[in-house]
């Protein structure tokens, strides 16, 4: 049953950094057209990929489990058991589509905004992609850890070549987070694997199989589980980035060329929320109880300390960068709710801070073009001199405040509504209104930006001079407008297919809820007495 | 009749002065003068055991330890010859291109 | 007797090796050594090492240390010339270092069991004549042997290549 | 030391012992038994009357150091052959080791190959030659 | 005497007669030809090294059998080191093929030190008693000491041999003394010989806990650990090792930190894993015995050792300045991983470390040698400045050598780490493992600064394309394959690896 | 080990240190005379009858001569050096058989202080430790030509030393022993003669071998034509330019007894020793054949010193290192490879 649509999907952009080298470089004569050439090629692998990618949802069976499986055996020595397994989910479906469609986007937003070392940007920009790709359709640690580590090669790149004048120190703070996070999840894989294997004589790397072992019979002693679950969680939560990991951010957004920032927060962000929800909820479903309650803290933090932090930034990606912290703290509160609804809306929260704030930096990005600075004193009264543009900001800026009728309230209606109704987060009231506080403050900054940017009187000069929009510009916020409103006013065939997979989730956490405690009493006497409390607890759960 | 132990007390002493002198010595012949001096102590060591046990193969090792040292002596004084040569010519006072 | 022996070379050897530490010349130093060779030499002939004991005078003492001495000669060096640069702690590092490697050393000295030398044959095939050493050299040690053949040769080109003059090609 | 073989070995020490008296003796006699009337000029380096001129020495040292270190070399190899000389022959009588009897012989011979290798080597390097 | 029979076999020697014949052969070309030919002596390495290869293939198939009076062994540890040096020794050999030549240093004479030490190497992996070891790891050491300092106009070269020399004949004493009370603990007066430094019999003496005296053997362990520490550069014994790898010329120093380090870890593991971890099982009944107590000391020594390693080796290449000293102490902490995998006592994990390390570094260090240009001019991290985009493939093929270095996966360096890790985890040293892994972390730090040098800032002046001869782009590109193959397609070389015998699990015919 | 036998130890080795050095100092005058004779001098005459007398007073002039310690030398290597020469050149006699064993007092005396397994290589040994006396003389005078005297000096003993050490092997792989008595016994009248009146001496074995070790030993001497070293007209007095007195004579000494040694060594390996007729029934004759021996090659030895020009150095080594070490080497495969296929 292997179907190897993913693979093409992996494969395409891989082909397109092959075509690339081949093109050549673009610094030698004729240079102007070769450039063209390669940035033709770049976008048409990626709008190729995009293509192939919309026949996942089309093809979705919304009730299955994994689907578009390959399985194929890789490493196999040393019960290394490391097979090349890819197959998404309802978890993972959107946010292939995500990447798919937002790599594009971003290479046309940048078409002329990159001067030098085309080539390599192009190909950058493409190896990106497979490597987010991959981590959404990994399902295998290995493979997982694979993709999450390489894709920060062509960011580094990104931000360091093409980036600020501080790139440097952005690109390095950056990989340094992000490699601490993942080498110390490393560190968690290998002992999963390796007590897994331990426990069940299967040593494998598959995710499917060990959530499955770990729901039919807990192999871990809870000490171990809070272990692992923190070693997974830590790469998770550096990356989201949670509030107290969260300082490589704003750096790396800032420094990033437009591109690079459009990626950065509409997908990489999203990978530590879905490590969350792929790894550590179902795994170790009772440390992510255990924890929920200081996650959840944080995540309030956070949201509420983003919200505060952008008010005050001068610098227009600083604030939207902070603006994310904000935006991603909803996501993980929604996740540690362990509510349906909390779950969904985090995932769809996901997708909407993915196409909102990267339209964003796409918009940050637009006017930096023209002016080539961010400062927002530096702006005001766009909307006399470039109305189309101040029309699609407005959209956008909506979504992210998240008014009704956009893609954004529905997301965070429904974490607020499941964070509230959250049967095991202590206090979950409490939350519920800080971060609805959240929200307010976010309409707030949010709304002062466009003010300050927009409205007014058009006071600098430079800024009379400004030209609207143009096609190309036009075309690559086109289909982010569209998806802002089809999300907010339609969201039913969004949440269908994730349905399952969220409910999944809710009832592993749920169900492991009752156990976990019995477990840590059966400690000491043999594994067994798990079995006995988690039966159980199924029941309880059924009852609910 | 001398006990065993008393050879092993002497080697080893032979070869903790050895190496304290590789530690204090700073001129590089002395150091190697040294590390000879250990290898002795060494040699001590495993004639004294070879000796007692009637054992003769911990004397041909001494024997192949014996060679080597040569070996070493030879290129470890070519070293120091090309280093010489080489500050001197280069006039060098105090020629720590490398540092410790 | 034998016990008087042991120790006058002992204390020779000792003061011997003491003395490479204490003089400054490397030449004294160098001197000092033989007088250690020749002590442990005697040595090796009380524990019927023989033919080591002979070997142990001809090429320590008569082709090793004369190379040295050779050197040091040849070079006639102003000292500092001679120097390698180290870090300044490890000098003070030796004393307690050195403790360290005695205690360690003498740890195992106090602990070994003393027996007694076997009893040998008279005659060559004892152990520690040179018909003994000859015949392990061919039958156990035959590969070790070629083995050190291989490394002397190496040796000298190795040597060669170094301290030759630059022009040589 | 009441070893088998081992007491003959003895007689070094007690020669040594004279020897060393003997050599002493010989110094201190002409040490205290002379003439002692120094002056400068008898103390001075015999020169040949002659100003000592710079160091021309490193060339020749170098020739003198690669002869050292050859000696150093071809001595262990020597010292290698001689307790296989010792044994060759017996080896080759007795019954004992007559099986072993090539490989004392080919041990040698290969054992024997690279030390002339090496003396080729250095000859045609021209180490050997001294007016280089 | 020894054990067993002479049984001389020249099959089991293969490998090392070529390897020696290669270096005569060259040694005859080289004197009796007027102006050798480089490619004469350099082609010669080559077919002699692939002779050798063939040879370790001739003898591969799981078969462990001693010959030479135990002298030698043949068994899968040793023919798989024996193809790590090999492949090293080759790699060498590709990549300074042009070098000797552009600095005019004598040629023949560096591809016969080249195979003399591959021989030493070859000898220190098929050794099964600790003569062999210490005469193979003397060869090997006696060389490089020679080749460090082979640039002879050079203070740094000169110095960087005088050094490496000094403190690896000290180690080499103490490596010594180390075997002197193993020789002594051995002792058994009831059995024949009464004494040995044969591993396979020093394994079984010490299995039956029939020994002399148990502080020697202890006090041995402990001695040869100082030795094999300094071999293999591990902290606190590797303050010679920047030193001498920033001194040696830059072909050497890529010698120096794969094949022999590789070479001492081949012994090391022989003596530790094969030998005393054998000889104690961790089950095993006897705790109170010399034997159990040797293995736990000398676990808890390497792991300490191994966390030690690689905290500084990490910790102190951040702030290096120079690329070579920045490997130096990368290769430091590489020795420390390795260790890992010895504390787990894992030598197939240790092995696949080496093999890969090897490759990598080897990789890294023929860009580092064309970048530097004649007489190692040019090997701060400053002279990198810009020239990522300037020399793009060189560049790139840095990157990816130190990215393998940091433990990037889809290549050879993170399958390295990721078997030592998994091996030491299984084997309960879990802290080891944390511990490593946030090393790790800390090493991408000292790597990226060359990338972020090469490809983010602005270019130095004075900086010309280096003309990059044919040897060396095809050592380049094997080393990028071999990186890549090792880290995408590991399959094979795993499977032989677990299949591989060794002879203390299997016994040894003859 | 007894008292009595300490005693007979002590007592040989007396004996045979007085023997030495009145041998060497009527060695001087021996040659003295024999250059006279060659060279149509007269040589000394005026001490005592026919000049017996001679050495005698050399020695006293030695004694009382004036002992200079040059300003500039390091003072106890200068005064070692003239020891370090002279104490190996005494060592290697303790282990040459004189002759078979002769009855007296009552007791069977053997005409050897001491036999042992090594004793050959112990005469190598003590040879090359030889080389100290001439380096630390050369080094410690401070004196250019002493130093460079020196150097040349030893290194030419050290490059003869091996083409020496290489030629005995062939003398080995016929004795199969070290030990100098069973070199001897094995060559004389027990191991029979061949075609019953050629006694087996080692010499018509090994005569490219003798003929090495002759050459080496000449040259390992310091003898003429291989006294470089000492050449008067380039270098002063080699080595010792700086010494006299005493300390001078010690050199002196030091080198006839080097001379005695090899000679006698020629005679053991090569020439069977004190081997002889008659010497089972008058076993005294054996010291009377290896004395005999002995000064015949000592007379040679003297004879090649004076008629012989002196070689330039480098032929000089070249000799050494090009002709005498490979015709060893050459030699030593050839006897093996005879010796394999005649057994």
């Amino acid at each position: 049953m292997d179907n190897y649509l993913l693979t093409i999907i992996l494969a395409l952009p891989i082909a397109g950094v092959a075509a690339l080298l081949v093109l050549g470089r673009g610094d030698h004569e004729g240079a102007l057209e070769r450039k063209t050439l390669l940035k033709w090629t770049a976008l048409l692998f990626a709008l190729a990929t995009f293509a192939v990618s919309l026949a996942l949802p089309i093809m979705f069976d919304s009730a299955g489990g994994l689907q578009f499986q390959t399985n194929v055996p890789w490493i196999t020595a040393f019960k290394l058991g490391v097979h090349y397994h890819v197959a998404i989910d309802g978890l993972s479906l959107w946010l292939v589509l995500l990447t798919t469609l937002l790599t594009p986007v971003a290479l046309i937003s940048s078409w002329n905004s990159i001067h030098h070392r085309l080539r390599e940007f192009l190909i950058s920009m493409l190896a990106l992609e497979t490597g987010m790709i991959g981590v959404f359709v990994a399902m295998d640690m290995f493979v997982f850890y694979l993709f999450w580590e390489v894709m920060l090669v062509p960011m580094y790149f990104l931000i360091g070549v093409w980036g600020g004048e501080r790139r440097i120190y952005a690109a390095i703070k950056f990989v340094i987070y992000t490699v601490v996070g993942s080498l110390v999840m490393l560190a968690g894989i290998i002992a999963l694997y390796y007590l897994h294997g331990q426990a069940t004589g299967n040593f494998t790397f598959d995710i499917e199989t060990i959530t499955k072992a770990m729901q039919a019979r807990p192999f871990l002693s809870s000490v171990e589980q809070d272990w692992l679950f923190w070693a997974f969680a830590l790469a998770f939560l550096i990356k989201v980035p949670l509030f107290p990991f969260h300082t490589w951010l704003p750096d790396a957004h800032v420094e990033a060329p437009t591109a690079g920032s459009v990626i950065l927060a509409g997908v990489l962000l999203k990978m530590g929320t879905y490590g969350l929800m792929r790894f550590n909820l179902p795994i170790f479903p009772e440390a992510s109880q255990h924890y929920a309650a200081l996650i959840s803290a944080l995540a309030v933090v956070g949201i509420i300390y983003g919200a505060l932090v952008a008010m005050v930034q001068p610098d227009l990606k600083k604030l939207v960068a902070y603006s994310s912290v904000s935006h991603l703290g909803f996501v993980v509160l929604g996740i540690f709710s362990f509510t349906d609804q909390g779950l969904q809306g985090a995932l769809y929260q996901m997708l909407n801070h993915g196409i909102s704030t990267g339209a964003l930096f796409m918009i940050v990005g637009m006017i930096y073009d023209r002016r080539h600075t961010r400062l927002i004193a530096e702006f005001g009264g766009l909307a006399n001199v470039m109305p189309v543009f101040s029309a699609l900001f407005l959209v956008v800026t909506l979504s992210s405040i998240a008014l009704p009728l956009m893609n954004g309230f529905v997301g965070e209606f429904l974490v607020l509504v499941g964070t509230f109704t959250s049967p095991t987060l202590p206090s979950a009231r409490l939350f519920t209104a800080l971060a609805a506080t959240g929200m307010i403050l976010s309409a707030v900054y949010m709304l002062w930006m466009y003010q300050r940017v927009i409205m007014g009187e058009t006071r600098n000069e430079e800024n009379l001079k400004l030209a609207d929009l143009n096609v190309r510009e036009r075309l690559a916020l086109a289909p982010i407008i569209v998806l802002i409103f089809l999300m907010g006013i339609y969201p039913g065939p969004f949440l269908s297919r994730s349905d399952a997979a969220t409910r999944a989730i809710r009832a592993r956490v749920n169900h492991a809820q009752a156990p976990a405690r019995a477990n840590e009493a059966g400690e000491q006497g043999s594994r067994g007495a798990g079995e006995q409390g988690s039966s159980h607890a199924s029941r309880t759960g059924m009852k609910k | 009749m001398v006990p065993l132990s008393w050879y092993l007390g002497l080697s080893a002493l032979l070869f903790t002065i050895g190496a304290m002198g590789v530690f204090i010595k700073r001129n590089t012949i002395t150091i190697f003068l040294c590390i000879e001096l250990m290898l002795n102590g060494v040699n001590l060591t495993l004639v004294a055991l070879s000796g007692f046990f009637g054992d003769v193969s911990g004397q041909l090792f001494v024997f192949m330890v014996i060679a080597v040292a040569a070996a070493e002596a030879a290129v470890g004084l070519a070293i120091i010859i090309s280093i010489f040569r080489n500050r001197e010519s280069l006039n060098v006072d105090d020629a720590d291109t490398l540092k410790l | 007797m034998e016990k008087a022996l042991f120790i006058i070379i002992a204390v020779i050897a000792v003061a011997a090796a003491l003395n490479v530490l204490i003089q400054r010349n490397p030449l004294y130093s160098a001197l000092s050594l033989i007088g250690t060779m020749a002590a442990l030499s005697v040595l090796y002939v009380m524990l019927r090492a023989q033919f080591i004991a002979a070997v142990q005078i001809v090429v320590y003492a008569g082709a090793i240390l004369v190379l040295f001495i050779f050197v040091i000669m040849l070079l006639n060096a102003p000292k500092q010339q001679l120097q390698i640069d180290k870090q300044k702690g490890l000098r003070y590092l030796a004393i307690p270092l050195a403790g360290l490697l005695l205690a360690e050393a003498f740890y195992v000295v106090w602990r070994v069991q003393d027996i007694a030398m076997p009893v040998v044959k008279e005659g060559e095939e004892a152990v520690g004549t040179t018909w003994s050493v000859g015949v392990a050299l061919f039958t156990h040690y035959l590969l070790p042997f070629q083995v050190a053949g291989v490394l002397l040769l190496m040796a000298l080109i190795g040597a060669v290549v170094l301290a030759r003059r630059e022009g040589d090609k | 030391m009441d070893q088998p073989g081992i007491t003959n070995y003895i007689p070094i020490l007690i020669i040594f012992a004279l020897a060393v008296v003997f050599a002493t003796a010989m110094i201190a006699m002409s040490r205290f038994m002379g003439r002692n009337r120094p002056t400068r000029e008898k103390l001075a380096p015999y020169e040949c009357g002659v100003e000592p001129v710079g160091t021309a020495r490193e060339r020749q040292s170098v020739k003198f150091y690669l002869v050292a270190i050859l000696f150093l070399l071809f001595d262990v190899e020597v010292v290698f052959l001689l307790p296989w000389a010792v044994v060759f022959r017996k080896v080759l009588t007795s019954p004992e080791y007559q099986h072993l009897k090539f490989v004392f012989y080919g041990g040698m011979m290969v054992f024997l190959f690279l030390l002339v290798v090496g003396l080729i080597y250095e000859w045609r390097k021209g180490i050997l030659d001294w007016n280089r | 005497m020894q054990p067993g029979q002479l049984a001389i076999d020249f099959h089991a020697i293969l490998p090392e007669i070529i390897t020696v014949l290669a270096a005569v052969l060259i040694m005859m070309i080289d004197a009796f030809t007027r102006r050798i030919n480089r490619r004469v002596a350099g082609a010669v390495a080559l077919v002699g090294l692939a002779g050798a290869a063939a040879a370790v293939v001739s003898l591969w198939g799981g078969k462990v059998e001693s010959s030479f009076s135990g002298m030698i062994v043949t068994d899968d540890f040793r023919l798989f080191f024996a193809m790590i040096f090999i492949i090293v020794t080759f790699l060498i050999v590709l990549i300074s093929l042009r070098w000797v030549e552009d600095e005019e240093l004598p040629t023949g004479e560096y591809f016969m030190l080249l195979m003399f030490a591959t021989t030493g190497m070859l000898l220190m992996s098929a050794a099964n008693d600790l003569v062999m070891i210490f005469l193979g790891l003397e060869t090997t050491s006696i060389a490089t000491y020679v080749l460090c300092g082979y640039r002879r106009r050079d203070l740094r070269s000169n110095e960087s041999a005088v050094k490496y020399f000094i403190l690896g004949s000290f180690s080499t004493a103490f490596l010594l003394y180390g075997i002197a009370f193993i020789y002594g603990a051995s002792y058994d007066p009831n059995l024949s010989p009464v004494a040995t430094t044969n591993l396979q019999l020093l394994k079984e003496r010490l299995a039956s806990d029939q020994l002399f005296s148990g502080p020697m053997l202890l006090a041995g362990a402990a001695m040869m650990l100082v030795g094999f520490g300094f071999k293999v550069a591990t902290a606190p014994f590797h303050i010679w090792s920047p030193d001498v790898y920033e001194g040696a010329p830059t072909p050497v120093t890529a010698f120096l930190s794969t094949g022999s380090k590789a070479a001492a870890f081949a012994s090391f593991s022989r003596v530790f894993i094969l030998t005393f971890f054998a000889a104690a099982p961790v089950a095993s009944g006897m705790t109170d015995s010399a034997v159990s107590a040797l293995r736990e000391v000398s676990t808890n020594a390497l792991m300490v050792m191994a966390i030690l390693t690689m905290t500084i080796g990490n910790l102190v290449a951040i702030v290096q300045n120079n690329v070579k000293r920045m490997l130096a102490y990368s290769s430091i902490a590489h020795a420390g991983y390795a260790l890992v995998g010895m504390v787990a006592g894992d030598w197939r994990a240790v092995a696949f470390y080496l093999l890969s390390y090897v490759v990598i570094n080897i990789g890294a260090f023929a860009v580092i040698e064309v970048i530097a240009r004649r007489g190692d001019k040019r090997t701060e991290i400053a002279d990198y400045s810009g020239i990522g985009f300037q020399t793009l493939g060189l560049a790139a093929a840095l990157s990816l050598f130190l990215l393998s270095l940091a433990g990037i996966p889809l290549t050879a360096g993170f399958m390295a780490k990721l078997l030592v890790f998994k091996s030491a985890w299984a084997a309960g040293f879990h802290v080891l493992v944390v511990i490593g892994v946030i090393n790790s972390a800390i090493s991408w730090y000292y790597y990226l600064r060359v990338i972020v040098a090469m490809f983010f800032r602005e270019p130095a002046t004075g900086f010309q394309r280096p003309v990059l001869a044919r040897s060396l782009v095809a050592g380049l590109v094997l080393a990028i394959l071999g990186t890549l193959y090792l880290g995408i397609l590991p399959g094979r070389v795993l499977d032989a690896l677990e299949k591989a015998s060794d002879i203390m699990t299997t016994a040894a015919r003859r | 080990m007894t008292t009595d036998q300490l005693l007979e130890w002590t007592i040989k080795i007396g004996v045979i240190f007085f023997i030495l050095l009145t041998t060497v100092a009527y060695l001087s005058y021996v040659e003295r005379r024999v250059a006279g004779w060659i060279q149509l001098r007269v040589g000394p005459n005026r001490v005592g009858p026919f000049g017996l007398l001679q050495p005698l007073a050399d020695g006293l002039k030695f004694i009382f001569k004036e002992d200079i310690i040059p300003r500039e030398a390091s003072k106890w290597l200068y005064l070692i050096a003239p020891a370090a020469a002279i104490i190996p050149a005494l060592m290697s006699f303790i282990v040459i058989p004189f002759g078979s064993s002769v009855t007296l007092f009552g007791r069977e005396i053997t005409l050897h202080v001491t036999r042992f397994d090594v004793a050959l290589l112990y005469i190598l040994g003590v040879g090359s430790v030889g080389v100290y006396g001439v380096m630390l003389a050369g080094w410690s005078s401070n004196n250019k030509y002493s130093l460079l005297g020196g150097l040349r000096s030893s290194a030419q003993m050290i490059s003869y030393e091996l083409s020496l050490g290489a030629s005995i092997v062939g003398v080995l792989l016929v004795a199969g022993s070290l030990d100098l008595v069973t070199i001897v016994e094995a060559q004389g009248a027990t191991s029979g003669y061949w075609l019953g009146f050629i006694p087996k001496w080692n010499i018509f074995l090994q005569p490219i071998g003798f003929i090495i070790f002759f050459l080496s030993a000449m040259a390992e001497t310091n003898r003429v034509p291989f006294d470089l070293p000492e050449a008067e007209a380039e270098l002063v007095a080699g080595y010792f330019t700086e010494y006299s007195s005493m300390k001078f004579a010690m050199f002196f000494m030091s080198e006839y007894f080097h001379l005695i040694t090899v000679t006698s060594m020629a005679t053991t390996l090569y020439f069977g020793g004190w081997n002889g007729p008659f010497i089972a029934e008058y076993p005294f004759l054996s010291l009377v054949y290896f004395v005999l021996k002995v000064f015949i090659f000592i007379f040679i030895f003297m004879w090649i010193r004076f008629t012989m020009p002196r070689f330039r150095y480098d032929q000089l080594m070249a000799l050494g290192w090009k002709v005498l070490l490979p015709a060893s080497i050459l030699n030593l495969i050839v006897t093996a490879t005879v010796i394999l296929f005649v057994n």
